[in-house]
Formats: C-alpha cells, structure tokens, sequence
C-alpha cells in the first residue's frame, strides 16, 4: 500500500467517525423536532458536545461479565462489530483519487464485509448465555441471512449496467449516464428502494429491527453489555447505517460526482442527506413482525430483486443500454 | 533469499490458517469450531487475493464466510442438547485419525518434494475477473449450466429432507 | 510465497480436515472439517492458476464453491433429519445399515 | 424502429405480462386488473405484429439474433436465439396476437362468474401460452420453435386443466399432454438427428435423401400430436373439457396450428423427402375425411367443432404434403379466424344455455340474433360458402391436390367439403332453428359488449380474409405451384358441394331434430371412442403378452442364475459381515487406507 492510500485510509476513517459522531447528535435533534420538543441542548452549544459526553460516560462505566459467559467471546465480539462495520468504509470511495481501496471486485467484497458484520453481532449474543441476547442473535442471523439475497441482487443492477464491479467505475458511469436513479429510471430507482430496504435489515434498523426488539427482548444482542462495550455495539450500528448510505450513494445516486466543487462534499453531502432519510423512517414507522419480515424479504424483494437483474441484463442489450 | 512484504504475510496468513483449521477439527465446542472455521476461511481469502484471485476471495467471503458459517450456526444451534453443544470426540479414534492424517500429508508433501523441480515456475498475472465471467460463459458452459441444476436440485433436496412431516406419519426409524 | 509453500500448506489444511472427519463424531463437525478440506483444494486451484499451466483454475475453484454450498445445504437437512429421529446428532447414532 | 424490433415486442410484450401476472400476486389475485394487463399486453404484442408486417411489406424480411449457448470445446456448438421476420413468421405473427387478443376479451365476460384470483391464474396462463406462440413463430431455427413449442404444451396442459377440480378436465388435461409428450418426442429425436447430420438447427440444412426422410417423419410424428392427426388425434375432443375460449385459441387458430407451421417453415427440408410428402398428403387427407364423419354425429356442439378442426388441419397438411406450402399457409390463417369465431360463437351459447349439449339448445335465432349471424358466417366461411374467406383457402388446397394428380386424396377432400357443409348446417339448424329444448335456452340473451366485440370482429375478418390471398402470397413468397396468379378452376366443384351439403342438411334436420336413421348408423360405426378402446385394447394385449413372456424367462432363467450367484456372496457376506460397523468413519478410515496406499504405489511403482 502507497503512503497515499494509507493517509486516504486515515482520512476516511476520520470522516466516518466525526460524521457517525455528529449523526448521533443529528438523530436525536430530528427525533425531538419530530415529537415536538428540542433534543439535547445543554452540553455545548445547542446541544452540540452530547455524543461526546454520552462517550466520556460509557468509558467510565464498569464493564461486567455474566458468570457463565464465554469470556473470550464476550470480549472479543463488541470491537469486531465495529471494525466489520468501519472495514467496508475502506472500500468507499469518498472522491475520484479517494478511495483507500480501489479495487476490481469492490461490490462483492462491500456486501460480504457487511455480511461478516453479522457474525460478531451473534457471538455478542450466544456469549452472553442469556435466552434473550440468544434469541436476538439468532433473529439477527435470519435476517441477515435472508435479506442477503436482495442485497446482492439490487446491488448487481448497477453492476450489470455499468459492466464493472470496480466502486469508482459505477461512479464514472453514473457521470456518464447522468446518475442511476435519473438514468434508466425504471431500474434504478426500484432497485434503489430495495438496497435500502434490504441494507436497512442487514443493519437491523427500524423498521426491521426484531433483533432488538425492546418490547420483547429486553435489549437483544446488547442486553448483558455494559460501558464501553455496549458502545462499540451501539457505534457499530450507527456506523454500519452511515456505511450503508454512502454504498448506496455510490452505487445509485452518483457518488461523488457532483456539478461543481470538491468531491468529497458531495460524496458526504448525498450520504448525510439519506442518513437522515434513514432516521426520518426510523422515528417513523413502526417495527414488523417476524412472520412479517421473512415474508417480505421471501415473497417480495427477492423476485423483485431477481426480476431487476433480468430487466438489467435486458437493457443492456438494446440499443439504450450500450 | 530476501524476505519481502508479501512473503512475510503470506507466512502469517498461512499460519493462522493453520492454526484455524486445527482449531477447527479438536475444538471441543463446536461453536467455537465453526468461528475458527470462519478465521481459516478468512485467512484463505487473503492468500487469494495475494494469489492474484480478489474476485474469489470476494466470493469466498460472501459465500463461505456469510453464508455457508451462518447456516453451521443454524445447524448447530437448531441441533443443541440441553443447553450445551459440548461433545467430545471418542478417544480411540483419535490416534487413528491422526495416523491417517499424518500419511496423507506424508504422502501429499513427498509427492511435492519430488516434483519440486517441475514446481519452479513464476507467478503469471492474473487474466482478471471478466476473462473468468467470460470464460464461465463460454469454455465451461456446460459446467456451469451443470452446477446450476445440481445447486435447485441441493435446494429441493435440502427442503424436502428438512421439511417436517405430517405428525401422524411417524418419522421414528423402528429401532431393531 | 512459492508454488511450493502454496502446496504445502494446503496439504497441511487438507490433512487437518481429514483428521477432523475421522474424529468428529458430531454431525455438524464433520461438515466443517469437510470444509476446511474443499478449502484446501481451492486453494491448490487457485495455486496452480496464478503459477501459470493451469488458467481455468479459477474457474474451478468458482465450481468447487458452488459444490460445497450445495453440499452444505444437503447436509444440514439431513443433520436435522438426524436430529429429528434420534434427537441427538452423533453420526455414529445412524448404523441403522448394521441391523 | 425496425422490423425485428416490433416483432420482439411482439414475442416479449406476453412475457412480460405473464412475468408481472406470476410475480406480483397482488394484481394476480384481482381478476379484473389481470385480465386488463394480459389485454394491454396482447394489444401491445398485436400492435407490434402488425408494423412487423408492415415493415415486411416495405422493406421485406429481416433477423435479430444473438449467440447464445456459444460453448467451445471437443463439440462446437453455437445456436441463435431471437426473432426471424419474413412473409411467412410476420403474418402468424399478426394472426395469433389478433385471435389471442380477441380470446382474451372474449374471456372477460365468459369467465365473469369464477373467483377474481382463478381469473388471474387464467390470464396468466393465456399471457405466457401467447408469448409462447409467439416464440414459436418468431423463430430462427428450429430449436427456438422446440422451446416454443413445449412451453405451448405445457400452457396448453394448464389451460385445459382450468377448471382441475373437475375430475374429467384434469384427466382431460393430462391425456392432451401426455399425448402431445408422445409426439413430441419425434421432434426432439428429430432436431439430434439433425443436429447431428449437419451440425445446425436451421430448417435450411441439406441432408441426404435418407436422412432427410427420417427426420422429417420424426418432425411428422410431432405433427400428428400436436395438430391431432389420425391416430393422435384422440386428445383434441377431450380437450373441450377447458374453459370455451381455451378452445377457440389454442384447439383451433393457434396451439394445434403449431405443427402445420412447423411443415410451413421446415418446407426446406420437407422438399427434401418425397416420401414423407406423400404420406403426408395421404395422412392430410386421411384425416380430413374420418374426421369430417365423425363430426357429423356429435351431439356435443364443441366436439362438432373439435373433430371439424381435425378435419380442417388435415387439410392444411394435405395442401402441404402436396408440396403446395402458400396454400396450407393461407388456410392456416383463413381457418384461424373462422374457428375461432365459431368457438367464440359457441362459448356465446354455451355460456347462455349452460350446457354443450345441442340437445338443450334449440331455437335461440330468436334469442341472440347476433350469435347466430356470426356462427353462420363462420359456418359458411368453414364450409367453403362462395365468397366467405374459407372458400379461397380451401379451394386452393383442393387445386393443389389435382394439380399434382394425388387423386385419391383429392377425391376424400371434395367429400369432406360435402361432408363439411352438412354438419355445420346440422349444427346451425340443431343450435338456432327449431323449438327451445331447455328452459335455459327458452331465456337465453345475448351476451355482454365484452363478447360481442371480438366475435364482430372475427366474423367481418373470416368474411373478408380471403381478399386479401393475393397480397399474403406476394408476401409470404412460400415456393408453389401457383406461379404469381391467383386462380380457381374448381372454385365452381366446390361451391356446388358446399351449397348442396347444407340442402341436404336442411332436407335432414331442417324440420325434425331427430337423427335419420343413416346417421345413426355412422354413429355406431365411428363411435368416439373407437380409437380410444383400439388404444387401450393394443396397449393391454401388447403390454400383458410381452410382460407374460418377460415374467417367465425373468422367473426361471434370470432369478436361477441370480440365485446361484448370490448364494456364493451370502456365504461370504456372513464372514465379511464384521467389517459392516455401521460407522461411517470406520469406512472413511478404510477409504483414506486405500487412497493412500494408491498413491504411494503410482509415485514409487
């Protein structure tokens, strides 16, 4: 690796945090709003310093260990949630030159990093020896293992189109074509709709976040964790949201390709505006049902999904697709 | 001989390959198996990006690693007795095993020293992955085409042989 | 990194796989010692596809993924099967053939 | 936008449909969205036929293929796969799409009292029978037609089995495909076999006269399932089991046309083989006559219509075996329109009396005036009526066959044409003419605008189609014998049969319904099901005599030798039984043993 691609690395990295850092903020300000009262307002101005005082606490905090948990497990699995999560920002490029790792097969590697995200997530709740945290798992392992397959479906589209799994080469297409979304419309944007749903399951975001489920299962995953391992959870998920964004920025919105100014901007710019598009929904709807969510993923995203791809590799053989 | 970087991750890599898969097959908890079986996977999908393969370790990451593990903790969790998954594996068969491992490798690496000289060869670059994409479609088609119908008939097998029968069918094999 | 050193460590992964299959008495076991031995001939392929002679060894190595993935699948369901009527998954349970 | 161009949406615009109608249960399960999306989407496939066969008329044929199943290696093989418009594919085009669009309207109302998601089942159905067809026509070689071909089995299999909780439409349904599955057999037999003489699927190959002969009585074979030729042709009378406007789409303009375009488009290869011409013609003929006489005695009005399509396919292969493919052709799409006008026609009735019995029927001229107007254009333009479309075709095939002196399917031909003209005036008179037979039939009305429309519009069609021969014939530029002119020398012959079959059916059944006792005489002569118990008595006799003798040589010869074997095996499977552990890794064990030992010895042999 150059010098370039380590100190692009840094600087992705640093991004991802002060943005996933200023999101927390960000949430809980559109959350009030939405509910008619203010959100955070005392630590800094107008509330600004909350996260970080939400972290000083958490590193405080004594971290305990159930008696009968699996100790390695239960140490080792909170930081490789967000690390999984922070791995796939790696791949992201935030600009033409920007990209820590501009790879050939960047979207396979993208949805099977966020695939592994999962398995720290269920050794977090197997380690735990607790019914609920297990049970959160194993919700977490179903979900993610079904809504993989639209995952990877919608995220074909673009590749299909563009002829290249290369991150920075869907981009430049979407220069070419005028982004996907706008350009063919009829593919793009279904196939849009449905990464983000199915990204937001992968996630476990509301409205797919059974793993959770306070009502039903205590905490889920977290239930037994304490201090700053709690947090590395709680990062990882708003990480894994903000990563989400950017790939689906990249893969449907044109990426870092903007009309004028730096590209960076833009590239945080698109991503920032779906984040909150993302709690907007989150703040919104309500959670579904197990059943419900297995059907929706089977019965739904997966022929949808399937039959994008078609249309997808159709297209590109008429006169339009070239 | 030089040590350079790809050399000194190569022997790391292989190493905590090798260390994962021997975690694999004498971990007495089988969960902690299946994670050690996910480090040797990982692992491997390294060596082929360094083996000039990133399409395939992207793959095998997706596929082995997201996919094939999740289903074993599925199989494992789904199967577990009372609580724990601790099995240990019958002492007898053990030097047994490790006898017969032992003369395959034997064998298997006195087959490579012999050949060593015929072994010498440069590392060619890679043809990329859309000469692969090509070549699935065109050269290996009918292989392809194959695999495809064997992966629905796994799928239908595989739901027919787990699905739940009715519970007045009794499933119980009569025991003699 | 040598054609050579490829080679032997994937005989020593193969090797370990084969002694996991022949001591694993769990169900689920066996499986994953059968997956550390694709594995190891996956990376022979992939191996002798970088080191020139052998092109399509990606190609196969693409194949053997598929295979096991199906093998995978089949496997599990007969573990449940196994399961299901012996209520335990030890592989040494189902000698019904020695009656 | 170019001719292949409309032709593809004229092959994939159904598709679609049928994708959207099995994906998205939601519009499936509406009935009435359904069916309005399978129309829109036939609408759109008729409209891309149509400027097919405008672009045909201007510019003339053209392709639009891609390579597909490309595969290298020891066996090189490279098929095509797309649309291929000329004369004859863009007119077919055009024919299946306006019939199929016609049924479909036409099954809006018929159906209006099924449940609104088995509705949506039936469209989706219909939409992918369509696109099928239309792959069919619209192929380059003759391995897109197979594809075409079996996906129209297997749609025709769920339409006839429509209505599956009916006992006889499932066993209806299952006969029709396993029949057809019979016969399709010689056309995948054929496309090895020819395959493998010429390394290609097109219908251009030269072959060797034998070889030629071969395949094409494999590809006759085919034929005879799929068009229900003598002696396949037992599933078509069954078939009526479906929904009315199944039959009038697939068992008469469209699916049993299927193996007549198959002669039409494999003609190169026909030429090649005279014999099977000939048999053809005789089969044609053949076909056309028995046929004909059965139809005269049913007193089921759709099996009259069933056993008059056999008859009239038999005419079409008869016109072709005669080595006259414009002829066949252009009866093809005459007799599309007509049939289809009748079964619709008599959907009508059935879905206003409620039974297919004529015996129930009965004196609705007054009733549904409009029906009966269509049906008898129908009927005349069947009949061969001067003027009415089926006149020109008909008459057309039944030059060919004296032109080319097969006279005794000539002479079977015109007796059809009576016979022809007499059971459709039986039909008209026994359906429209006389006393109310039912209660039903007494109020019985006309159907809805739904029903009306695509009948009014098949009926000027099968009124008017036969115009238009000379401008198919300019463009369809099918070898013939007719050199550029269009001409009747027996135009008069036939009139005058036809004319005098529906005296003779006025002078029989005008004024009383029961059967004159000659015709009661034939009935117990061709019964129906004297071809189905021929079958089961061959299939019994053969079956049983040639398992009796397998029996006893398997009994006495093969089990005494298995037993003297296998009591050495069991003596020594008692001592090698030990080994038996059950375990599978005890077997493994033994398994890497051996492996191992095979390696060491072919390294240090």
């Amino acid at each position: 690796m150059t010098l370039f691609a380590w100190l692009s690395s840094i600087l992705v990295a640093v991004i991802v945090l002060t943005v996933t850092a200023f999101g927390l903020w960000w949430e809980r300000k559109l959350a009030g709003r939405m509910q008619s009262r203010l959100g955070p307002t005392i630590v800094g101005p107008i509330g600004l310093f909350q996260p970080i005082a939400d972290l000083l606490k958490l590193v405080q905090k004594e971290p305990i260990i159930p008696q009968r948990a699996d100790r390695a497990l239960f140490w080792l699995a909170p930081p490789l949630t967000t690390l999984f999560a922070l791995l796939v920002a790696a791949l992201v490029p935030f600009g033409p030159k920007l990209a820590p790792a501009n790879i050939d097969v960047g979207v396979p590697l993208i949805i099977a990093l966020g695939g592994l995200a999962l398995i720290p997530v269920w050794m977090a709740g197997w380690a735990s020896h607790n019914k609920y945290a297990l049970l959160g798992a194993m919700r977490a392992v179903a979900q993610s293992v079904s809504y993989g397959v639209p995952l990877v479906l919608t995220a074909l589209v673009p590749v299909i189109l563009a002829g290249s799994m290369n991150l920075n080469s869907i981009v430049a297409w979407q220069h070419r074509h005028h982004w996907l979304v706008v350009w063919p419309v009829f593919l793009g944007l279904p196939a849009f709709i449905l990464f983000i749903l199915a990204m937001l399951a992968e996630a476990n975001r509301i409205p797919f976040d059974i793993p959770e489920a306070e009502s039903e299962l205590v905490a889920g995953v977290s239930t037994e964790y304490t201090g700053m391992h709690f947090g590395f959870i709680y990062l990882a998920e708003y990480v894994h949201t903000l990563v989400g964004s950017a790939v689906a920025s990249t893969l449907f919105l044109g990426g870092w390709d903007g009309p004028f100014g730096p590209s960076v901007l833009w590239m945080v710019l698109k991503t920032c505006l779906l984040f909150s598009v993302l709690y907007w929904l989150r703040w919104s709807l309500v959670r579904l049902r197990a059943d419900q969510l297995m059907a929706l993923a089977w019965k739904w995203l997966v022929p949808a999904g399937l039959a994008l791809v078609l249309l997808a590799a159709v297209w590109t053989q008429t006169p339009w697709g070239r | 001989m030089t040590f350079t970087a790809t050399m000194i991750v190569f022997a790391l890599v292989g190493a905590l390959a090798f260390v994962g898969s021997i975690f694999t097959v004498r971990s007495s908890k089988l969960v902690h198996a299946v994670l050690w079986l996910g480090v040797t996977l990982g692992m491997t999908a390294i060596l082929f990006v360094q083996l000039g393969a990133p399409f395939l370790a992207g793959i095998q990451l997706l596929l082995y690693v997201g996919g094939v593990m999740t289903l074993m903790i599925f199989g494992v969790l789904l199967t577990k007795r009372d609580g724990d998954s601790e099995l240990k594996t019958e002492e007898p068969s053990r030097e047994r095993g490790a006898l017969i491992a032992l003369a395959v490798f034997a064998v298997l690496a006195g087959t490579i020293w012999l050949g060593r000289d015929a072994l010498q060869r440069t590392a060619v670059p890679s043809l990329g992955t859309g000469w692969l994409g090509t070549s699935l479609l065109t050269r290996h088609l009918v292989a392809f085409e194959a695999l495809s119908a064997l992966l629905l008939a796994a799928m239908i097998g595989a739901i027919v042989i787990a699905r739940r029968r009715d519970p007045d069918q009794p499933s119980e094999p009569k025991e003699s | 990194m040598t054609l050579t050193t490829c080679l032997i460590l994937s005989a020593a992964l193969f090797s370990v796989g084969l002694y996991g299959l022949l001591t694993r008495r769990h169900a689920v076991g066996i499986l994953l010692s059968i997956e550390v031995m694709a594995n190891a001939a996956n990376l022979n392929f992939v191996a002798f596809a970088h080191y020139g002679g052998a092109s399509w060894g990606q190609a196969f190595a693409l194949f053997v993924l598929g295979l096991t993935v199906a093998e995978v699948a089949i496997g599990l369901a007969l573990v449940m099967l196994l399961f299901r009527s012996h209520k335990d998954v030890l592989v040494d349970l189902a000698n019904a053939f020695k009656h | 936008m170019t001719t292949p161009m409309w032709a593809l949406i004229a092959v994939f615009a159904p598709l679609a449909s049928a994708l959207l109608l099995a994906v998205l249960a939601p519009i499936r399960r509406r009935g009435g969205l359904a069916a309005a999306v399978s129309i829109t989407f036939a609408l759109a496939s008729l409209v891309g036929a149509i400027f097919a066969v405008i672009g045909t008329l201007h510019a003339g044929g053209s392709d639009w293929t891609r390579s597909w199943l490309a595969s290298g290696g020891a066996l090189p093989l490279s098929v095509t796969f797309g649309v291929h418009v000329d004369g004859v594919s863009a007119p077919m085009l055009a024919v299946v799409a306006l019939v199929a669009t016609c049924v479909q309207l036409f099954s809006t109302g018929y159906l209006d009292d099924e449940s609104s998601a088995s509705r949506g089942r039936y469209f989706a159905y219909q939409s992918l029978f369509l696109f099928s067809m239309q792959l069919l026509v619209a192929a380059p070689n003759l391995l897109q037609l197979f594809f075409g071909w079996e996906i129209v089995g297997a749609t025709s299999y769920l339409l006839i089995g429509y209505w599956y909780k009916k006992p006889s439409a499932a066993r209806a349904a299952v006969k029709a495909f396993w029949v057809t599955k019979f016969a399709d057999m010689g056309l995948l037999i054929g496309l090895v076999a020819l395959f493998g003489f010429t390394g290609s699927f097109e219908w251009t190959a030269q072959l060797a006269p034998a070889a030629a002969t071969a395949v094409t009585l494999l590809f006759v074979l085919a034929v005879m399932g799929k068009s229900a030729q003598f002696p396949l042709h037992v599933w078509l009378p069954d078939a009526m089991e479906g929904p009315t406007p199944v039959s009038a789409l697939l068992h008469a303009a469209t699916m049993v046309a299927a193996g007549v375009y198959l002669v039409v488009r494999a003609q190169p290869l026909f030429a090649q083989a005279p014999f099977t011409q000939h048999f053809l013609a005789y089969l044609g003929a053949g076909t056309a006559l028995f046929a004909a006489l059965l139809a005269l005695v049913q007193t089921d009005l759709k099996r009259v219509l069933a056993y008059s399509t056999c008859s009239q396919l038999g005419y079409m292969l008869a016109a072709l075996g005669a080595g006259s493919a414009f002829a066949g052709f252009f009866h093809l799409t005459t007799h599309a329109f007509f049939k289809a006008l009748l079964f619709l026609a008599a959907g009508s009735v059935i879905h206003a009396v409620g039974s297919n019995e004529m015996s129930k029927m009965g004196g609705l001229w007054k009733k549904m005036p409009l029906t009966m107007l269509v049906f008898i254009a129908g009927a005349f333009s069947l009949a061969g009526f001067p003027g009415f479309a089926g006149f020109f075709s008909k008459d057309l095939i039944i030059d060919s066959l004296s032109e080319h002196h097969l006279w005794a399917p000539y002479a079977a031909l015109l007796l059809g044409a009576f016979l022809t003209a007499l059971y459709m005036g039986r039909a008209i008179l026994l359906t429209f003419f006389g006393p109310h037979e039912s209660h039903e039939a007494e109020h019985a009305h006309e159907p809805g605008w739904s029903m009306k429309l695509p009948l009014i519009v098949l009926a000027l069609l099968s009124v008017g189609a036969g115009f238009f021969g000379g401008d198919l014939w300019h463009l369809a530029s099918l070898t013939d014998y007719v050199h550029g002119v269009y001409h009747f020398r027996f135009g008069a012959v036939a009139s005058v049969l036809a004319l005098s079959g529906f005296v003779v059916a006025w002078v029989a059944w005008g004024k009383t319904r029961e059967e004159p006792a000659l015709a009661r005489s034939l009935a117990a002569f061709a019964n129906r099901a004297w071809v189905d118990r021929l079958y089961v008595f061959g299939y019994r006799a053969g079956l049983l005599l040639v398992s009796d003798v397998a029996a006893w040589i398997d009994r006495y010869i093969v089990d005494a030798l298995v037993n003297v074997v296998g009591s050495f095996f069991l003596l020594g499977a008692r001592r090698a039984r030990r080994l038996q552990t059950g375990n599978v890794q005890d077997y493994l064990f033994a398994m890497s043993l051996g492996a191992i030992a095979l390696a060491v010895w072919s390294i240090w042999r």
